[in-house]
Parts: C-alpha cells; structure tokens; sequence
C-alpha cells in the first residue's frame, strides 16, 4: 500500500519536501515505517527523537496503518 | 467539560491576552493564573532577530484541547484559554497565552504550569530560531 | 531594583490587567506570570453581593514595594507590576492584578505565587464582604 | 505624651471611630499600647490578631513609642 506521510519541522528539511509518499506492505506497523524512513534518510538518526502521528495523534510502533491514514512524521516540538 | 468552558485557538494574527483573560472571566472562580510566553531577544546568549512557529494545526488544537479539558477535570477549573501563535514572530511577542481561572488560587497556578509545561512536551508546534548567521530548529538535536 | 523595574499602584479605579502586563512586558524576558484575584459570588456557600476594600493607604504600597523588591531579588525577575483595588467592587471585578516577568518561567509562578501569597498575609488591606443579611470583616475573627 | 493612633478594618468599628488619642508615660513601648487597648476595648481580645504599625511599618512590641509617631492598629488583613 501507498501511505501518505505529511512532514514539519526539521523532518520537513531532511525529507525536503513536507509531504512523502512511500510504499509499505499491507499493515504495516508504525515500527515498520519508521524502520524504512531511517533506511532512506539515516539523517533522522541525529533527532533527539521522532514520533508518528496517525490520524492527528501520537500512535504507538504497534499500531498497523492503513492506507487512507493521515501519517505525520512529528520531530521534537518546541511550541510555547 | 463542555465547549463553553474551553477556549482553543491557533492564530496568525497578533494574539490577545486580554480575550484570554476576558474568557476565563466568571463569577463563580476567585482566582485567574495566566502565563504569556513571549519572544526573547537571545537563546545562550545569541542573539535571536526573529522566530517562526510552524504547526500541525488539526493535531496542535486536539492536543491543546486536550490539556485544557485535563485542567478542567483535575483542578476543577471553570475556564481555560489556550492560544498559540503560528508563523513569523518578532523580539517580545506572543508565542502563547494561557489562562486557567478556578475557585481558589492555589489551583490555578498548578493548572497554568501543568499546561504549559505540557504544552511544550506534546503540542506539535516547531519552533525555528533566525539568528544573524543562520537558523535552528529548536531541541530537534540533543 | 530600581523604580523603573517595579509599578505598584493602590486605585479606586477599576483595575487594568492589561497595563500590568504591558508593563512588564521585556525582550529579555521570556516568562511572564500573572494572578488576577476577583469578586467570588460566594463565600462558604452564602451569597456575596458585593465588597469593599479598605486600606492603610501609604503602608500598604510600601509592603507591596517590598513584595516586588524581593521578587526582583529572589528570582531574579526582570519587572513586576502588583495594582490593588480599594472601595466598593461588584461580583467578578478585579481586587489585585499582579505581574512577574523572569527569563524563564518557573520562576516566574514561584514568584507570583510568592506575591499574592505575601501580599494576603502582610499588606494592610481590609475586605468587607456584603450578604443579603448583613456584612463581615474577613478573617478579623478566629 | 498622647499618642494619635489610626484605626482601619475591624479596629475602626470597636473604637467607633478612625481616630483615637491615647495618654501614654513617655516613651511606652508597643506592648504598653497594646495593654491600654485592651483594657478600654475588650473586644479586641476576641480578634485572630492586632499588629501596631509605627509610621507606616510593622513594629515589635519592645519599640519605644514617642509624640510624633503615626501608630495605627491592624487588624488580621485580607486583601487580595
């Protein structure tokens, strides 16, 4: 399946671009994705975290996406 | 915990305390704690020319909202504003402004601390900071 | 600690929450703390219908010069603004409005947390609460 | 020496006024004041406290006490 994975911050600048399509097998998990984002981009290594939003919350590395899932790649915030 | 208790917001324009302050106004609440997060002029000592909020707003609302309905629960608070700034910001402006308004004061400041200091932790709104010689994401590294 | 840091003000006037901010509002500040203290509609159950306050005029603002001089001490904050109102309020009016702007904000809930504190222990300001049945002197009795 | 003494709050009911004159043998301390008052005005022992302020601050029952001084009575305050 295709997911959908919007991008801020400095994940906007090391994806170059704030939006990513990346391909992923079906249900694939939160872990999973994050797994192949390091692979492609092994500058998300040096964060001092990244987390993943699915449909505008935190999701755990367990959760299984699906492919209509709003994913939001969510680097350290430093709102306020 | 019903709408009218909560007051969220995410703005480009300029934000104002006193609609924060006006809100949380309620005659049953002897005590208002506000917090007004503003724009320093230097982070360690470099000095900062301006900053910029981006934020994924759908999810930045549902999480302030969240902290707020939090507040309401835990601290028995009547009101809660939270406003946050987006976009490009100048030295002394306002990043955020919260306001908690409970029966006794006491509560109101732990309620106001908790929500910013959880804002800060959860909410996702990313914070660049332009100095002379460049720009940082800010805690994005360790 | 010098005059321009601190603005204490004892006022017959209806107080203005926003000048306290707009007076310690400082770009090397980035925390501002605020307490707005209002008319509660009751006490221990029992209708209030509005109050008066009374005060040793010159005293209380040489106390509440204190309070803020300590502030500016302890914790180091950058200005602070602490406005009483005397005379006659209705429900939800504003009885003190104070202001504390730190570098970073823990300090500046201790700080204010600390002034309203003090304030309610030491400055010489007497509230008189009406009901339908009569009027008290608070806290005068045990 | 007669003392001018300023009364605010609860104080200003018991005296019936917001003045009181009060003889005193030259240099009384504050606790002498106190027990004059009390002597006069029972009602004062049925207050949480009294504090005697001389010229506008707090005063310690052993300061001495001289003509021109501005005493007023405090009674436990509640502002805020």
């Amino acid at each position: 399946m295709e997911i959908n994975i919007l991008a801020f911050g400095i994940a906007k600048d090391i994806l170059g671009s704030n939006q990513l399509q990346l391909q992923l097998p079906e249900a694939a998990t939160v872990a999973q994705l994050k797994q192949l984002l390091l692979e492609k981009y092994p500058a998300f290594e040096d964060l001092r975290a990244l987390a993943i939003a699915v449909n505008s919350a935190y999701a755990d590395d367990q959760l299984p996406l699906q492919q209509q899932d709003e994913v939001a790649l969510i680097p350290p915030v430093s709102g306020g | 915990m019903t709408m009218k208790s909560i007051d969220i917001q995410l703005l480009e324009q300029p934000l104002d305390t006193q609609a924060c302050i006006d809100f949380v106004n309620d005659p049953g609440s002897g005590g208002t704690a506000v917090f007004i997060g503003t724009v320093r002029n230097q982070t360690a000592g470099k000095q900062v020319i301006r900053l910029e909020f981006e934020a994924y707003g759908p999810m930045a609302i549902q999480e302030m909202r969240k902290i707020a309905e939090q507040i309401v629960e835990r601290w028995s608070a009547h009101k809660v504003a939270v406003h946050h700034r987006v976009g490009t910001l100048g030295i002394g402006e306002i990043a955020v402004a919260i306001a908690v308004a409970t029966p006794h004061r006491k509560a109101a400041f732990e309620a106001c601390q908790y929500a910013i200091d959880t804002l800060k932790e959860t909410v996702p709104i990313w914070k660049k900071e332009f100095f002379e010689d460049g720009a940082v994401w800010v805690a994005a590294h360790p």
